[in-house]
């Protein structure tokens, strides 16, 4: 097995734990946690899988660049989110 | 000389997987966020190696920039995570 | 007489890095801990950069790899305060395993 | 040869344990660490995959943004917003849809597409030698404008779901300010030099975005520059400087035979300017996330 294959793999493994969380673990924090996993493995998988040939592709290694810039602005919009909720729960109480 | 840079970058793996496992142990938040500290400068070491086993130069920039930012997630937490409680069962 | 210098380097700065890593496993309270962790960082680091840099094929490469060595001293420093400053603020007693947690 | 292979099968274990460690455990303080710790991970494994362009940008963003982010807001919510958790199901789940992918991506034929030949062959019309700046900048422009654009709109998103009444300026501290003093500085001139060297070796306007976005976090964590309330006129065209020089650079080019496509004589200096702008602008945007995110000082600090 050739070592991007392995990452590749990982990334299936790390997709999928992120996707179980995502789905089942409702603590709002854990859940951003659970995306950015998500997120990770698919980039992972994208690369490894581009790469098993040997020769290495900047067109995914593009794109995944600009992934983990927009997954970083998404984590943030979710956070302000969360904050929004929490203090509306606040006030409601 | 490569062989050699080799060993000791998967030796300080193998000490990564050992704070790894403080980093999950703990007991305390500060003990993890230690642990976590660790991990960056033992990863700064490790990028350091690899650049040189796999002649790549531009590994090295990485473990720059790593160093450069390295204080910024421990100041994050001294000033900003770590509270009384340190620790819930959430 | 170059290899042999660099061999030495890495040697002992692997060696650095297991002590640190031995130190957060063993030590009893947050403070020791930290000291055990901020000689991995100056001086794991330190041989390391140094004895790639006696390989290094340049000046320039020679002189990044020595940098790295500074910058992580500071952020050593500057963190290892950061984190012994709020301890104590916590009131976090000396000698006293996972102090910061109530049991 | 054999020690990279067990060196790939530790770090690949190591992944999955972080990332499994850091979504199944019940102490919010581990799991944020253990996901900071899993980010240098994640460095370490795009360096295996001979992708150093992702490593930087990975580097710079988990060390300076995504870690402060999260342990900014761990101290802000509490654990009472904790839901019933089902975490034991993750597990099966997890592993079920792991299998059926992993066969997948075996069954997959190996060889390599067409694109990596497609990138070396147009190299040299590109105004650039890197390969992957050459994609981000030309190639493929118009996927970085509408990124810059997603960021902007994500900023707006936080600015206004979070509503400081004035802007939070955190308590000084005056031993680590003189750190920052010295690390600062560097983290610019850092900047700069990914900036520069994305032409030719792996670096660029997002790396170097990072970089000098994760100084301001490190300001801001000092005390030495506030939070944001309402970003301020100067500030707004700041951010929007970087966006606007690109689309005017895109727009006399908007009748050619596709979208964004550079003419080759002038390429080189095009993407220059673009990712001077870019990194002046993204800097901001992604400094702005986390400045505007910034919660004022908790009235419990354990000061005594």
């Amino acid at each position: 097995m050739s070592a991007t294959l392995l990452y590749a793999l990982t990334g299936c493994a790390l997709f999928a734990l992120g996707l179980g969380a995502t789905v089942l673990v409702t603590e709002p924090l854990r859940r951003v946690l659970a995306f950015n996993v998500m997120g990770s493995g698919a980039f992972l998988v994208f690369v490894g899988l581009a790469q098993r040939a040997g020769v290495s592709d900047p067109v995914p290694q593009a794109m995944v660049l600009t992934g983990i810039v927009v997954a970083v602005a998404a984590t943030a919009l979710a956070l302000a989110l969360i904050r929004r909720l929490e203090r509306d729960d606040d006030d409601a109480r | 000389m490569s062989e050699l840079a080799a060993a000791v970058a998967l030796f300080l793996l193998l000490n990564l997987a050992a704070a790894l496992v403080v980093v999950a142990r703990g007991p305390g938040a500060a003990d993890r966020m230690l642990a976590a500290l660790l991990f960056g400068t033992t990863g700064v070491a490790v990028l350091m190696l690899s650049a040189f086993v796999l002649a790549q130069s531009p590994v090295v920039d990485v473990a720059l920039v790593l160093a450069l930012l390295a204080a910024i997630a421990g100041i994050a937490f001294a000033r900003r995570a770590w509270q009384a409680t340190g620790h819930d069962d959430a | 007489m170059l290899e042999f210098a660099s061999t030495a380097l890495m040697l002992l700065g692997a060696g650095f890095f297991f002590a640190g890593t031995v130190g957060l496993l063993r030590f009893p309270d947050v403070y020791s801990r930290l000291h055990a962790l901020t000689k991995a960082d100056n001086l794991g680091v330190g041989c390391i950069a140094l004895a790639l840099a006696l390989q290094a094929d340049g000046l320039a490469s020679a002189l990044k790899l020595l940098l790295i060595w500074p910058l992580a001293l500071l952020a050593s420093a500057a963190v290892s305060y950061a984190i012994a400053e709020r301890a104590h603020a916590l009131g976090t007693p000396l000698g006293d395993a996972g102090a910061d947690d109530p049991p | 040869m054999n020690v990279a292979v067990v060196f790939d099968g530790v770090l690949a274990a190591g992944l999955v344990w972080a990332a499994a460690g850091a979504l199944l455990g019940r102490d919010r303080y581990r799991a944020v660490i253990l996901f900071i710790v899993f980010g240098l991970l994640m460095t370490l494994a795009w360096v295996r995959l001979s992708a150093p362009d992702i490593a930087l940008a990975e580097a710079a963003i988990g060390a300076g943004l995504t870690g402060a982010l999260l342990l900014d807001a761990l101290g802000g919510t509490t654990a009472a917003t904790a839901g019933r958790a089902r975490r034991w199901m993750v597990l099966p789940l997890a592993v079920t849809v792991a299998a059926v992918l992993a066969a997948v991506l075996r069954a997959l034929p190996v060889r390599s597409g067409p694109l990596p030949d497609a990138v070396s062959a147009a190299l040299p019309e590109s105004g650039v030698t890197h390969p992957v700046t050459a994609v981000l900048l030309n190639f493929r422009g118009y996927d970085t404008l509408l990124e810059v654009a997603v960021l902007l709109a994500a900023l707006l998103g936080v600015l206004g779901a979070v509503r400081h009444a004035e802007p939070v300026r955190l308590a000084s501290a005056p031993v680590l300010q003189a750190a920052a003093r010295v690390l600062v500085p560097l983290m610019m001139l850092a900047a700069g030099y990914l900036l520069w060297a994305g032409a030719h070796r792996p670096g660029g306007a997002f790396q170097a975005a990072a970089v000098l976005a994760a100084a301001a976090v490190l300001l801001a964590l000092v005390g030495m520059i506030s939070g944001w309330g309402r970003p301020s006129l100067r500030l707004r065209c700041a951010i929007a400087a970087g966006p606007l020089l690109f689309l005017a650079i895109a727009a006399p080019l908007a009748g050619r035979a596709a979208l964004l496509v550079l003419p080759p004589q002038h390429a080189g200096l095009l993407i220059l300017l673009i990712e001077a702008g870019l990194t002046l602008s993204l800097g901001f945007l992604l400094a702005g996330l986390f400045l505007a995110l910034l919660r004022s000082d908790p009235v419990d600090t354990g000061k005594r």
